[in-house]
């Protein structure tokens, strides 16, 4: 998530290639064919600019005023001329438009051997389930950032499955070329196939709300011998050895995305902060008041709208079956820990 | 010669100015034809309501239409004068329901082909996966209490 | 009438032989330097016809009603603008900088709705077109007087319900509203839904009255063949106004009521399908944005053929282009839902038929290009916005092919190669176009002519801050940066920076379009009657011209590009 | 103005002053209201094309929530509109033919019959309303014994939607026949000038036109 106040250089999420200037990385299959169409869009619409322009300066040179006695040309329609640049453009659309539609056509035809990974959007986290593992994907990727994690084997087609939970979304993997929106009600999937490896960005890129451009997540290409350990290690949130409690809570409370509503401090950013918020006295949307303690935590995470914070909308949605206990005591351990 | 088209108006021939070559002659169509037009559209609206009750199933869509346009076309031209006006505002009429057609042929054909090629896919709308499961859920809670998992009828259950 | 006239109806009109109207015989009814005709009493101009807030307020004068039109207009481009500053500067770091998320969202928000529903779809239909359209015409007045000032004071309406909305909690939906966000979202999108709304209805008024104006109000002698191309291109306007704005105005309709009856049509968790509220958006805003840029065309061919003294090349071929464009601009609207859930045969259909609808308007700029091939050009600033518009609306035009192609719009969609296509096309164009059209016919509406080097000085800085802006979000929009996204990723940073110079630099230019113009009206030098010796009737009349336009009804016998310098002895 | 002070006085009244002849302004009105109505037409096709999607969305859905409408009361509002579209067609002749008399006394069939319409479909919609057959939050069908399908609200929210809106163009016809009776009233219309009368014939066919396709759709298809 780019958090909204931390310095870019702590910024985690995966450049997309190296220097700014250089040009996006071709990692998967769709990709090679695209970048073609796109060099020959660019050469063919340059060479046009570039003639259109270049009459029009040479007339602007040529026929500039020289004197009030300057006679100009009667001419005023020529069928074959107009015919010609009528029919000229006219080919090189339907080459454009046939070469896209090829290209499309096989964007929209997954093989029948890809591995199916569903993915869930909703309020600016994705969900990424894969197939076989009950766990949703959250792993920490580099200090200060957290984003999910899609694991994808190099060589192998996956096919992402994607429906969303409230609004429309849309998932754009800009290094696979691939992009599709994520209408809730209705399935959407997008197939590739990467054939580079390394960690790539994923955005979403149809507006959804406030944090629409926290809303990222990271692809990562692994080659396919240790795809399933990729997995695993993406999926299981433990406490590591040698880990104190209070850092795996840390790890939980960023895998979870806590972080896209509540603050470690105690300002409020879409929810309550959790700095100081253990042991606090809250009085409650229905007037009631109590004191924070484990089971409020236990209960606001698994059933967030039994009771909620006075000023503030029920739109938490509820974890119930993806935060076990022993990720939910770090959890509590941590909150407990912030003052 | 200027040459005067169908839809200007004050076109000077030879220096003479022409009164408005397409000036609307009043056309006034007799009493006999209104009530004509009336009757057939009664008679229409009858033959609706029986053939509704026909039981054409797919096809009383189609011939619902049929008789919805006749008995349009019936009051457009002879209620609305479009017969004897000037061609224009009947063309008029004619570019706004090509327009409607074109909004309805391309939404629907994608509306359709969209159901197809999920189906071709194997991909559901996730609102009939969700409305199976919870048919499939309802009919178990009915057989674990003992009663007949209601019949299809009444709709979707 | 003198005999010339009647001898020239002899020949055969409207080809490149007919006999010039202003012979060297018959004097045109020319006025002197102060704007009234020799030895008529000298006549109040309409400004200064009748006197007093209230005259302006009720006036049936399509004059007034155009600069009522025009203040109004430019007073939310204002504001709009100075919104894009700040959405620029906001992005100008990758963090957040004086905005917060939400604030910027309805910054953006606001930005594209006050700029489609009040700058861009009235400005020159209604501005600009209100004050020529009639007098291009050779009419008195619009056909109806009344109802052109109802669909101001409709606008108006529409102006304070936008302006309402940022009282009740601003709009964070962006101008397309799509649903289920702007469903569920707390802020006033009812309020901002009712003023697109109304702003439907008045922009459906001045289109009728432009259609009835053009078929039933021609002078004598002016067949469809012989109306100037920028009647044409307001025509054709006026076309997609009445067929396209019913339909957002359903939507709209809809949507309010799927946020207070909850009916569920557009909401997916009660059966509905957004699929099918983007289809209902896009089949009124695909011709809405040929709304925006015909009239951009109509002026542009106006500008070109007067400034080079040449006849149009190819009349025929752009007067039909112009209504082309608006038919066929009711056949592609699905280019905008490729990526959105909509079905691929749906997707490869819409794609053929952008590209039938992107010949039109390829043959318009090739022949503007050819109107320049031998002519005698006169460098005024309304030509400097010609020649700029012609730049920067080609490159609008070319990047359209990109995303009309079906897979490269896959990787291009929603990114920031989208916002500088249309930016290209709709500053580039339209706003280009109206601010020439606008220097072109400032002497005939106020009667003063504005300062030339400080208007060439603002096409130049327009020309140089609008193309820094844009030019790099082709580049970021390639890189993959998304649409409406208020962080980024560090790499993009660059590209962001030249982009907020150079929006810095568009809104100095366009500031000094604002002064030299105001400035003009004050202490311009006095314009006569015809000061770039047009050939079109609305120069026929004094500047600024009388109330009821012509003294005398005007005589059309020929084309309105036969201009004296046309060579007409064959032998060229 | 080509017309000098002597030909100000010929002017009819009744003709504008940037019109140049009689023939002009009334082809203009008629052309003005021509393209108001193809307005009329559009909007009310972006609710039929939403009925048509529902169709293809719930077919069985669609029949079943119809069968609850009340097919008589449909039968009855739509004869009702047809006879004030017949008397409408009248009123115009007789304002052609300066049948002044005439063009009153139809002129009020029509309007009486506008209200015959909103009185029928004022006791169709409070039937519904006591059976919760409703959009939205307020179906509470199932409550009253109604088995219906799942997305039935759906369907009743398009039902009161198409309905409701051709009811608001009723009730402006209303408002436009009253005002054009009134004018009747004061003989301002003649077979010189009737062009006004005309266009109110027009509106009221459009809305007689729109409800002779909204009745099969939504009371009768199978």
């Amino acid at each position: 998530m780019i958090a909204t106040f931390i310095p870019p250089e702590k910024l985690g999420t995966p450049s997309m290639s190296d220097s700014p200037w250089e040009l996006l990385p071709t990692a998967s299959n769709h990709a090679a064919s695209l970048d073609w169409l796109y060099l020959a869009l660019t050469i063919v619409c340059g060479i046009s600019f570039v003639l259109v322009i270049g009459a029009m300066f040479y007339f602007m040179w040529k026929y500039k005023k020289r004197s009030d006695e300057d006679r100009t040309s009667p001419l005023t329609h020529n069928g074959r001329l107009e015919f010609a640049w009528s029919a000229i453009p006219a080919v090189f659309l339907m080459l454009f438009f046939i070469q896209g539609e090829i290209d499309f056509v096989k964007l929209s035809a997954p093989p029948a051997d890809a591995i199916d990974i569903s993915i869930t959007a909703e309020k600016w986290k994705w969900t990424i389930e894969y197939p076989g593992r009950s766990a949703a994907s959250t792993t920490e990727v580099l200090d200060g950032e957290i984003a999910p994690l899609l694991v994808v084997p190099k060589g192998q087609p996956v096919r992402l499955l994607m429906s969303s939970k409230d609004v429309i979304h849309s998932l754009y993997i800009p290094a696979f070329r691939v992009k599709k929106d994520v209408v809730p009600g209705r399935y959407a999937f997008v197939w590739f196939t990467a054939i580079e490896e390394g960690t790539f960005p994923l955005f979403c890129t149809e507006y959804c709300g406030d944090e629409h451009s926290s809303m990222l997540a990271v692809v990562k290409v692994v080659p396919p011998e240790d795809y399933e350990a990729e997995v695993r290690a993406a999926t299981t949130l433990e406490q590591g050895a040698g880990e104190t409690i209070e850092a795996f809570g840390e790890k939980v409370y960023k895998a979870m995305a806590c972080n896209s509503c509540h603050n470690p401090d105690a300002s409020v950013k879409v929810g309550p902060g959790f700095g100081g918020l253990f042991g606090k006295t809250e009085s409650m949307t229905d007037g009631s008041s109590l004191t924070v303690d484990e089971n409020y935590l236990r209960e606001s995470i698994y059933q967030p709208n039994a009771k909620v914070v006075a000023g503030f909308t029920p739109q938490m949605p509820s974890f119930a079956g993806q935060i076990n206990d022993e990720q939910m005591n770090a959890l509590i351990a941590y909150i407990k820990s912030l003052k | 010669m200027a040459h005067a088209d169908s839809t200007q108006n004050s076109v000077y021939l030879n220096g003479k100015p022409v009164e408005n070559p397409h000036e609307d002659h009043h056309h006034v169509s007799p009493v006999w034809e209104f009530t004509a037009v009336f009757v057939a559209l009664l008679i229409l609206t009858i033959l609706t309501y029986v053939v509704s009750f026909a039981g054409l199933g797919p096809a009383s869509l189609p011939v619902a239409m049929i008789i919805a346009g006749t008995k349009g076309a019936l009051v457009a031209l002879f209620f609305m004068h479009l017969k004897y006006e000037d061609r224009f505002y009947g063309f008029v009429f004619a570019v706004t329901l090509l327009f409607v057609a074109i909004f309805f042929t391309l939404t629907l054909f994608d509306m359709s082909s969209t159901d197809e090629l999920n189906e071709e896919a194997g991909i559901k709308y996730k609102r009939t996966v969700e409305d199976s499961a919870e048919a499939a859920e309802s009919a178990a809670a009915m057989k674990a209490a003992g009663l007949k998992p209601a019949a299809a009828g009444g709709g979707g259950h | 009438m003198s005999d010339d006239s009647k001898k020239t109806d002899e020949k055969a009109e409207d080809s490149a032989s007919t006999d010039v109207v202003a012979t060297k015989t018959e004097k045109p009814v020319t006025t002197d330097g102060d704007g009234h005709a020799e030895g008529v009493a000298p006549e109040k101009s309409y400004l200064t016809a009748s006197r007093g807030v209230m005259s302006w307020l009720v006036t049936v004068d399509h004059k007034r009603i155009g600069l009522m039109y025009l203040v109004a207009t430019m007073f939310f481009f204002l504001v709009a603008g100075l919104l894009a500053i700040a959405l620029r500067t906001e992005l100008f770091t990758g963090q957040q900088d004086f905005m917060s998320a939400a604030t910027y969202n309805k910054v953006f928000t606001l930005h594209g709705a006050i700029m489609v529903f009040l700058f861009i779809i009235p400005s020159v239909p209604a501005g600009i077109g209100n004050f020529v359209l009639p007098l291009m015409l050779g009419a008195k007045d619009v056909a109806f007087p009344k109802l052109n000032l109802l669909s101001f004071y409709v606008y108006c309406i529409a102006a304070v319900m936008l302006i309402l909305t940022l009282v009740l909690g601003s709009l964070d939906t962006g101008w397309t509203f799509y649903t289920p966000y702007s469903k569920s979202t707390g802020t006033a999108v009812i309020m901002a839904t009712m003023g697109a709304f109304v702003a439907g209805f008045s922009s459906i008024l001045t289109g009728v009255n432009f259609v009835v104006t053009t078929h039933k109000m021609r002078a004598p002698g002016m067949t469809w063949n012989r109306m100037p191309l920028m009647i044409w291109a307001l025509y054709a306007t006026a076309l997609i106004q009445i067929m396209a704005t019913p339909v957002l105005a359903i939507t709209l309709f809809l949507l309010v009521i799927e946020r207070t009856l909850s009916v569920g049509i557009f909401d997916p968790a009660m059966g509905g399908d957004p699929a099918l509220y983007q289809h209902f958006f896009w089949f009124y805003s695909h011709p809405a944005v040929y709304i925006m840029i015909l009239p951009g065309f109509g002026i542009i061919s106006e500008l070109i053929t007067v400034h080079s003294r040449k006849h149009i090349f190819g009349y025929r071929a752009i007067a039909i282009s112009s209504v082309a464009i608006a038919v066929i601009s009711f056949f592609v609207w699905g280019h905008h839902l490729f990526v959105s859930g909509q079905s691929e045969l749906a997707g490869i259909v819409f794609s053929f038929l952008t590209f039938a609808v992107a010949v039109p308007t390829a043959i318009k700029v090739f022949s503007w290009v050819a109107t320049l091939y031998g002519g005698s050009i006169r460098y005024t600033t309304p030509m400097w916005y010609a020649i700029v518009f012609l730049w920067t609306f080609t490159i609008g035009g070319l990047t359209g092919v990109y995303l009309g192609t079906l897979s490269v719009n896959v990787h291009l969609h929603d990114t920031y190669f989208v916002v500088a296509h249309f930016h290209y096309v709709m500053v580039g164009g339209t706003v280009v176009a109206f601010l020439g059209g606008l220097y072109h016919w400032w002497p005939k509406m106020f009667g003063r002519m504005y300062n030339e080097t400080a208007g060439k000085i603002s096409a130049l800085l327009v020309f140089i801050g609008f193309n820094t802006t844009f030019l790099t979000q082709f580049f970021l929009g390639h890189q993959g940066m998304p649409r409406r996204y208020y962080a980024y990723l560090p790499e993009y940073e660059v590209m962001h920076q030249v982009s907020t110079v150079g929006a810095w630099i568009l809104a100095c230019g366009l500031f000094l379009v604002l002064f030299t113009l105001i400035h003009a009206i004050k202490s311009g030098e006095r314009a006569t009657a015809n000061p770039w010796a047009a050939v079109s009737l609305e120069w026929r009349t004094a500047s600024p011209p009388i109330e009821h336009n012509f003294h005398a009804t005007p005589q059309v016998t020929g084309s309105p590009y036969d201009f004296p310098e046309i060579d007409k002895s064959g032998k060229h | 103005m080509s017309s000098n002070a002597q030909e100000h006085e010929d002017r009819p009244w009744f003709l504008a002053h940037h019109f140049d002849t009689v023939g002009q302004q009334m082809s203009s009105a008629k052309l003005g209201m021509w393209l108001f109505a193809c307005t009329e037409v559009l909007m009310f096709s972006g609710l039929f094309l939403a009925y048509f999607i529902l169709r293809d969305l719930y077919p069985e859905m669609v029949l079943v929530a119809s069968e609850e409408l009340n097919k008589t009361a449909g039968g009855v509002n739509t004869v009702v509109l047809l006879t004030s579209s017949f008397t409408m067609a009248l009123g115009v002749r007789a304002a052609q033919t300066n049948n002044n008399k005439a063009l009153k006394r139809n002129l009020l069939v029509t309007i009486a019959c506008a209200f015959i319409f909103m009185i029928v479909k004022y006791f169709e919609y409070t039937t519904k309303i006591e059976h919760g057959l409703l959009p939205g939050a307020w179906f509470s069908a199932l409550e009253h014994g109604y088995m219906l399908p799942k997305y039935s609200r759906v369907f009743y929210g398009i039902y009161f939607t198409m309905t409701g809106l051709h009811g608001v163009h009723v009730i402006v016809g209303i408002g436009v026949l009253s005002w054009i009776y009134i004018r009747a009233r004061r003989h301002e219309f003649n077979s010189e000038n009737y062009v006004a009368v005309e266009n109110a014939g027009i509106y009221w066919h459009i809305v007689d036109l729109v409800w002779i396709f909204l009745f099969p759709l939504l009371y009768l298809v199978k």
